[in-house]
This record gives structure tokens, sequence and C-alpha cells, in this order.
């Protein structure tokens, strides 16, 4: 579009739209997106993202495996920051197609990790967050506390990042005795700092200032975007599979799914969209707190089978990921080698709806856009 | 509503259009339907009061050796049931009707797909490449594939 | 002061240059003591402890830092416009050093005594928007020119308010002199012109309210002019890479870093004189004589350099147009009121 | 780099300690690129926030690579990516080191064998002064890392001519 201005002494001015590229390495695209801004001035008017700078083949890899378990540890490494909910969602499908019925520990361990990756998570999330609309600090509170996370983790399988822990039919290692103390103690100190995110950042005026009204996602784009997790909650959409689609044990616990109200703006703008996830790390807090309580006795690896070797079939199997729906397309050929693994990757869904949602809107809000879509590169390009 | 009963209305309204139907395959049973009739029963599915399908979980391309495929997971938010559709087409033509403007979730996994198995969508408002370099040559995650030993003056393989 | 060292070196263009470098034996160590300072505050209010390596608790980080960058190789980009892009970080220096020239350290020294004080730091600060913009255009970056752009737009609305707010003062002071408004205020802190001034005790409390009313202004708008969190727009690393400076490296760079340091200070110092007593001390005559006159004029000067490090990192960054909006619809009103005020209360007592 | 660069022949005393002082403040001075790539990044935040602190070896992160001294390639460098990697590379100024963080950069990691978008290792393309190893390496890992690094450019003599 070019504008073309009179003066009004007759000379004429020509006005142009800037292409302007954000990324793969800029400061808020979290890891290397790259997007292509066609802006007029601030005003974005276009959006078009590229992707791909950290595709990882992690399909093709999948195929060439001669086990079913020993894909574990490339789920781990697509969404790096939730390693333990891409496990769970694997062995969920795995599980699936296999037939196992794991036993009830079991259950309630892989729930208490779950959900303790799904705070460590979203603290990541917030804290980066924080960084793209310009306080730093808040950053480092939030990865002060997932510090205290890893440790648990790294307690109980020895990795702080990328675990291996959950395996189909099982996990690697039985919880060790000084866990449930000190998660109990982790839940007590946890709580004070969602309080401490809430004074610092949720209800900071120039916070909501930046984020309400902007970005604003309606449900039924969302739908039709496929848009998952986060996202879907935060334009209000009651949709959670912990709740909806119950798998695992998570019928046994007491929670409440969290939606975006549209407190300080339209519902779906950024701001529900955090606060969806503020909000989401108390549940968990509750959930774990259940779990620890009612955690029953028994072997975490008498349902692990000696040689995975399904009959062919194939199963689609999903779990709620911090990200949304993280779901496994599983092809197999009655081999130990899956013919054809598909990930279905929140993020990657998510983040398609980028340009939808930020036509118009400055480039400030841009990065506060792509900052509450919480994407992880990792699992977009898989 | 279970996969029989989804099954049944769908062989009723587009008899002609369904190719097989695999109750057999477990857990996740799916049909098999014409390429050119996806639109068509894609509309179905999602208008109909009764099956609503208003979700595209994941939208995959497969390479069955010899023919290609696409899988459909659909989903209802509204009734919470689930189905799958595939559409298999031969190697040397494999063209399918971009469902793109029923479900936006489509648009990035066709893309996708064209880009892993070069599978190609009619209709589709910007078919390239995604995850791959525009310049690439090949379909990396079908199964003949050979990976190139140079690109762009880098070595690919170890 | 000056006299003397002109007296020293009769006939000579000599003494005038040593009159003009001494406010570089004050900028050099105020800025490696606040890149050290910045660092640690921000640390330690982040849970962290930053330098330790660099002798007793990091403090020579900041000689480190400056003489690495000294080091540097000093890249000029190929598509840059290279006079423009050499000139531009010394032209913001100049701006800034420039502004020095009227500080009063002490009743002793100050660079110039100009009667004009007030009107010359408005005027002569503004070279560094000339200084940021040719830095923006020449790198020929987008990202650059952005934040050139930013900053142009920004500095030039937030003058306008700074400048009502210390036109409102200089309405009470009955002066432009910077020297001699922090001779008013030396009588002890009541005296202070955010206590009311040197007045009679009903115009004095009249004034109280409006005086910190347009403290608040001046505070905000100058942290709005040296482009820090929350108005850190121009160089808004998240959005804009690092804005105008964005294709500087080493020495060039250093000096954009030591102007802006230098510029806070400047801010600071305008704070300080105009509201806060200059270097009079705050006990009326005690600890008054020349060296406690310079200690308590940096001291109040580096307390407000701290306000805006703590500022910088708790707060978030405001947007383009709220930033205007704060600018035009909430401060340049506010201080219009006050300043119509501050003219009744001057004509009516 | 500098206008005494390798002008003298042989050290004397005062040229060493010059020495000395130059690379001091270029080892405790390294200014990091942010520049984030895959899993490694996450480790690498975390080496920068509270609990590793890495700004206590003067690391401060930088976003332009203009004004860097080190960039931390931190994860899998993808065929996509290498060009604008190398691009990077080139704009920042010399000085420059560069850390290979896990082992995706240093040889491919996991992905070498199937992986048709990875480079194999990242010093196909710009040369590496340091590799870490690990996958994830941890954050002690990388201090480590970036200790060895200072020693290096400890024992680098910029005003010297090589023997």
């Amino acid at each position: 579009m070019e504008t073309v201005l009179k003066t009004s002494h007759g000379r004429t001015l020509r006005t142009e739209e800037m292409v302007i590229n954000m990324g793969p390495q800029h400061p808020s695209t979290h890891g290397v997106l790259r997007l292509e801004l066609v802006v007029d001035g601030e005003i974005v008017i276009d959006v078009i993202p590229h992707i791909g700078y950290l595709h990882r083949c992690f399909e093709k890899h999948s195929e060439h495996m001669t086990n079913y378990q020993q894909v574990i540890p490339y789920v781990d490494r697509m969404d790096y920051v939730a390693a333990m909910n891409n496990e769970f969602s694997f062995a969920i499908a795995g599980e699936k197609l296999l037939k196992i019925q794991v036993p009830e520990r079991v259950e309630y361990i892989r729930v208490i990790m779950a959900e303790l990756q799904r705070i460590a998570s979203h603290l990541i999330a917030i804290g980066t967050f924080g960084i793209d609309i310009g306080a730093f600090t808040p950053f480092l509170f939030c990865f002060r506390d997932r510090e205290k996370i890893l440790d648990l983790f790294e307690m109980t399988c020895g990795a702080r990042l990328l675990y291996n822990y959950i395996w189909i039919g099982g996990l690697s290692h039985d919880l060790p005795p000084e866990f449930i103390p000190k998660a109990k103690e982790f839940i007590v100190d946890f709580r004070k700092t969602i309080k401490e995110i809430n004074d610092l950042l949720s209800y900071n005026h120039i916070f909501i200032k930046r984020t309400a009204n902007i970005g604003v996602l309606p449900a039924d784009v969302a739908i039709n975007f496929g848009c998952t997790g986060p996202m879907l909650r935060g334009s209000g959409v009651n949709w959670d599979l912990r709740k909806n689609d119950t798998y695992s044990v998570y019928n046994k616990f007491d929670f409440e799914v969290c939606v975006g109200k549209g407190e300080f703006g339209t519902v779906g703008d950024c701001w529900d969209r955090y606060m969806v996830r503020v909000n989401e790390m108390e549940q968990s807090l509750r959930i774990i707190e259940q779990a620890i309580s009612t955690l029953p006795e028994g072997s975490i690896s008498s349902a692990i089978p000696k040689r995975v070797r399904p009959n062919p079939g194939e199963v689609y199997g999903r779990a709620e990921s911090p990200r949304g729906e993280l779901g496994f397309y599983i092809v197999s050929d009655g081999t130990g080698t899956p013919y054809r693994i598909k990930a279905r990757s929140p993020a990657f869904v998510n983040l398609s709806v980028i340009s939808e949602i930020s036509r118009g809107y400055m480039i400030a809000d841009l990065v506060a856009i792509t900052g509450s879509i919480d994407i992880v590169l990792g699992e977009v390009d898989r | 509503m279970t996969f029989q009963e989804i099954s049944e209305i769908l062989k009723q309204k587009f008899e002609t259009a369904i190719t097989a139907v695999k109750a057999e395959v477990q857990p996740d049973p799916y049909i098999i339907v014409e390429a050119k009739s996806i639109k068509e029963i894609s509309t179905f599915l999602r208008d109909d009061e009764s099956l609503s399908f208003d979700f595209l979980n994941c939208l995959s391309g497969l390479d069955l050796k010899g023919k290609l495929a696409t899988v459909y997971h659909l989903s209802s938010m509204k009734h919470n049931h689930k189905f799958v559709i595939r559409i298999e087409v031969a190697t040397e033509q494999p063209n399918i009707p971009s469902i793109e403007s029923i479900w936006k979730t489509a648009n990035w996994h066709e893309r996708e797909a064209f880009d892993m198995f070069g599978i190609i969508f009619d209709g589709h408002p910007d078919l390239r490449r995604i995850l791959m370099p525009y310049d690439w040559d090949g379909y990396p995650l079908k199964k003949d594939y050979q990976v190139p030993e140079f690109y762009n003056g880098m070595k690919v393989p170890y | 002061m000056a006299e003397w060292i002109l007296s020293q070196f009769p006939d000579s263009i000599l003494g005038y240059v040593i009159i003009g470098a001494l406010p570089l034996l004050f900028i050099l160590p105020y800025a490696l003591v606040t890149i050290y300072l910045e660092m640690k505050m921000a640390a330690h209010m982040q849970d962290r402890v930053a330098y330790m390596r660099t002798g007793w608790h990091g403090t020579l980080q900041p000689f480190a830092d400056i003489l690495k960058l000294l080091q540097k190789e000093d890249i000029i980009p190929t598509a840059a416009d290279k006079f423009l892009f050499i000139l531009a970080p010394y032209l913001v220096f100049i701006g800034t050093y420039a502004t020095f020239a009227v500080l009063p350290f002490s009743s002793q020294y100050a660079g110039s005594e100009l009667y004009l004080g007030i009107y010359y730091v408005i005027a002569v600060s503004s070279i560094t928007v000339v200084g940021i913009l040719m830095s923006g255009w020449a790198s020929n970056n987008k990202w650059s020119l952005f934040g050139a752009l930013r900053a142009a737009a920004q500095i030039v609305s937030y003058e306008i308010p700074t400048a009502l707010a210390l036109i409102s003062v200089v309405m009470v002071a009955g002066t432009m002199n910077l020297q001699v408004l922090s001779q008013q205020q030396s009588g002890g802190i009541f005296d202070w012109y955010i206590f009311g001034g040197p007045f009679p005790i009903v115009k004095k409390l009249l004034l109280i309210p409006i005086m910190f009313v347009l403290f608040l202004i001046q505070l905000t708008a100058s942290m709005a002019e040296v482009n820090r969190t929350p108005f850190d727009i121009p160089e808004a690393e998240s959005e804009l890479v690092q804005g105008y400076n964005t294709e500087y490296s080493g020495m060039k760079f250093a000096i954009f870093y030591l102007a802006e340091y230098a510029n806070l200070f400047v801010v600071s110092a305008i704070t300080v004189v105009v509201f806060f007593g200059g270097w009079a001390s705050p006990f009326g005559n005690y600890l008054n004589s020349g060296g406690w006159e310079l200690f308590w004029f940096v001291l109040k000067g580096m307390f407000f350099v701290s306000i805006n490090i703590w500022l910088r990192w708790t707060l978030p960054r405001l947007r383009v147009d709220q930033l205007m909006y704060v600018s035009w619809k909430v401060l340049t009103p506010f201080a219009l009121v006050c300043m119509i005020l501050v003219g009744l209360i001057v004509v009516s007592f | 780099m500098g206008l005494l660069d390798k002008q003298f022949e042989d050290g004397n005393i005062v040229i060493t300690s010059l020495d000395n002082l130059l690379n001091w403040a270029r080892l405790s001075s390294l200014w990091q690129m942010q520049f984030g790539l895959a899993c490694c990044a996450i480790e690498m935040m975390a080496a920068s926030a509270s609990n590793f602190d890495m700004m206590r070896f003067g690391v401060i992160p930088r976003a332009t690579p203009r004004q860097c001294d080190v960039m931390i390639v931190s994860g899998t460098v993808t065929l996509k990516m290498a060009s604008r990697i190398k691009r990077l590379y080139d704009q920042m100024s010399e000085p420059r080191y560069v850390i290979s963080m896990g082992s995706c950069s240093n040889c491919g990691g996991p992905y070498w064998e199937h992986g048709y978008h990875v480079l194999k290792g990242v010093d196909r393309i710009i040369p590496v002064d340091v590799y870490v190893p690990g996958c994830p390496p941890r954050p002690e890992a990388l201090l480590e890392g970036l200790i060895k690094l200072q020693e290096k450019v400890r024992n680098y003599s910029s005003v010297k001519s090589v023997a």
C-alpha cells in the first residue's frame, strides 16, 4: 500500500510500508522464531511467521528407533521446558496402543511430576512475558523458584531439564523418601511466590495497561484455529483435557479449570492468557497436595513391558501439556519400530493464530502477543 | 457418539465417497474416503447438529510405500466425541483438496504435510514449505528419502 | 574559582581549556561508580550478587568494562553513513557535557554562573536528540531508525512538562541562575523549594503542595528524558534489540554509555538544584563549608540517580502511545495548572 | 586489532604487564550475546538467573552482536539457522569468542545420525573456543566453560608476537 500525500506547496510526499524482520535472533522471539512484519510506522499491518529454524527431525528419528522406549528422550527434547508432560502424553499414547494398565502408584507419581512441571513451565512463560513487557525482575524471581522444582526432579531422576523419567508402562525411578517432605515445603513456599508475582507484575498498573485489550482472540476463532491450553481458556472456553477427556487419575482430584474473565479488558486478551497461567499454578499446587496425601503404595516397574511390540494398528493419544493439547499419532506395523509418529504440538497450532490476532496493533503489542502465546520453538519445529 | 454410529451416518449420506470402514483397526478405527469429496464430508461433519465436529486435532501425512495418505483427527467440544478420517492417494499424483477453509488449523498442518511428504493440497492459499528451507530438495519423511550430501556448502551427514 | 584558574594562565587559552575539562574529573569517576552501583543494586533486588571476581566484590568491574570496550574492534557498517555515524556519539556526549557548564557543584565552583542557567540547560540538552537521530539514521538499520524516531518524539514531548515545571519554580525564585537558586535555599532544609522556599509561612504553606506536584512532574519527565525504564522505549531491548545504538561497538558505544550515565546525573542535579537546595546543607550553616557543599551536591544527586535505578529494575515499560499520553494529557496540563497557581500566589504575596 | 598488535618482538616487563592488564580487562568483562537456540538456552538462562548468576564473572547479556564478546551457541544448529549464526558471528566485533554449549552444537548430539536438517557441530561454520559437553550441560558446566575461556584469554598475548 502506498499513500501519496500532497503538501500545501503542491509537492507530493510518498509513504510506504516497511518490511522488517524480527528474528530468528531477536530478544523477544523466545528462541528462533522469525516474524516478517509489514509495518506502517509503529502499526503492524501484517505478520508472516517463518518457522523451522529448530526443525530437528523428531519424526524421522522416531521411525528409526528400534524400540518405542527409545523415542522418549527425543520426546523430552521437543518441548524442553515441559519434558515431563511430553513423556506423559507419549506414555499415554503408547499404553493405549499396547493396552497396558499401569499401577495406581505410577499414575499418582506421574500426576505429581506433570503438575510440578506445569508450574515450572508456566514460571518460564510468566518470566519471559515479563521481560517482553520490560520488567526484568519477575523473571529472576520465577527462575529462582523454578530451581526448587528442578531440585525435586533432580532428586528423583538425576536430571534437571530432560528426564527420560516416564516410560511406557512405568517410571524409571521410584520417589526417594525425602521427596514428599521437600515437596510439601515447596508448596508452602510457592504460595508466597504466587502472591509476590501478583504484587510485582499481575496487578501492576503499567502491566495491565500494556496487556489488557491487546491481542484479543475470540472464542470461536480460537476453536477454529485449533488453539488449546491457556490460549483457549484465556478466551473463556472451559476446556481442559484433564477434566473433559480425563486421563490417568485426574478424575480423583478436585481442581478448577481457570478461564479468562476479561477482568481489565476484553475476554481473550493478553492479560487473560497470562492470568490463566498464574491461576493454573495455584490449581496445580492443589492437585499436588491431594496426590501427595493420598499416594498409594506399590511397584513402579511391574507393568513395564520387556519387549514393546504392539499389534498393527494406530492410535492418537493426547494429554494436557502446559501449552495445550499435546497429541501423538502413532502408526504401528507390528514390529518394535514405530512406522510413523506424528506429534500434534500445541505450540505449533497456537502460533498459527499470531497473524490473525496481531494485525493493527503496535510493534510493542506484537511482542506482548508473542509472549502471551508462550511458544517453545523446540515444539513448534520439532 | 461411537465410531460405529458416526460411520453409519456418513455411510448413509455419502455412500459412494467412502472407500472403506476400518472398524477392526485398534485402538483408533478410521474410515477411508475419496479425496475429491473430503470438503463436502468435512463441511457436513462440522455443521451437522448431532455431530458438530468443531475441532481438528491433527492432520498428519503418511507414507504407505506406494501410496500417500493424510489422516484427519477430529473431535467435538460440544459432544466430546472423536472421529478419524483417512485419505489415500497415489504417490505419483498426490492431490488432495484443502480443508483450510473449514478448519483453519489445517493451514499449517497441510503446509507441513506438503513439506514432509509432497502432498499437494489444492485450494490452499499459501502452500509453501514450512519447516525446511525453501530451497530444500525432496520430502524428508518419505520412506525412500535419501539425505543429500551437501546443502549450501554444508555437509549434511555426520 | 574560575577567576583563580584564569589568573594563573594570563594571556593563554590554557586556562579556559582547564576550566572546560574540569567536569570530566567528576564525570569519569561518577560514571564508573554508577555503572557498578546500578548492577549491584539491581542484582541485590533480584536475589543475586552480580560482580564478584574483579577486586573486592567486583569493584574494579567498570574499569575492566571500559578497558575492554577500548580494545574492541570499531565497526562501521559498510552501508552506514560514515560521517554521521562517527559524529553521532560525540554529539550526544557534547549535549550532555555542555549542561555541566552551569551546574553549581558548590558555592565556589560553577563552570559558568549564567543568568539564563535553566534556559540554557533546557536548550542545550536538546542537542542529545540530534545526536540520537543521527545515530539511528546513519546506522542504516531499521531497528535503529525506529529507536531514533521514538527517542526524538519522546525527548521533545517530555521537554515541555520539564520546562513548565522549572519555569514555575523560576517564577517563585525570580532567577534562572542555578547558583543563585542554590544560594536562596541555603538556610536549612525548610528553605528548599520542595518545602516552599525561603518565604513567610503563609506563602510557604500555599506553595508546598504545588511544589510537590511540580517535583513529581519534573522527576517523571526527567526520567523520560534520559530514556530509562519505564520510559526506555528508544532502546527497548525486547522490541528494538538495542534501539539507536544497535550498530555501535567498542569506543563509540562506550561514549553512548558514558553520555547516558552523565545525562542521568544532569537531570538529577537539576532536580536537586531546583527543589532540594543544590549544594546547600540540610542543616543550615552547619556542615556548610567548601568541601561539604560538594559532598551534599553529589550526595543528593546520587540519591536521585539511585531512585532512577530502583524504578528501572521494578517497573515494566510503557508503550509509545501511552508514553505520549502521559506527557501531553497528564503531565503538561498538570504543569500548566501548577504554573497558573504559582503565578497567582506570587502575584498576591 | 589495535595499533600495538604484534609490534613488539620480545616481551619486556612493561609489555608483559600491559598484556596482563589488557587480558584481565577482556576476561573479566565477557559480554554475552543473548542468543538461545534450544534446550540448552533454558539452562543458559538458568545460569544467568539468581541461583547461578553468571554476572559474577562480569557476563552481561547484550542483545546486539556488535557489543558482544562471547557467543554461547546453546542448542541444536539446524541447516536453516546455520547461515544466520555465521552472519551473527561475522557481525560481532573482534576480539570475539565462541562457546559451544551442549552436545548438539558440539557434534550434532542425539541428532547426529538421522538428523537430515541438523548441522553436525557448529565448528563446521564458525571457530569454537570452548566446548561444553552435556545434553544439556548443567549451569555449573557452563560456568566451568566460561572459566576455561577466561584461562584461554589470560594466556593470549595481543602485544607480543607469538614465538
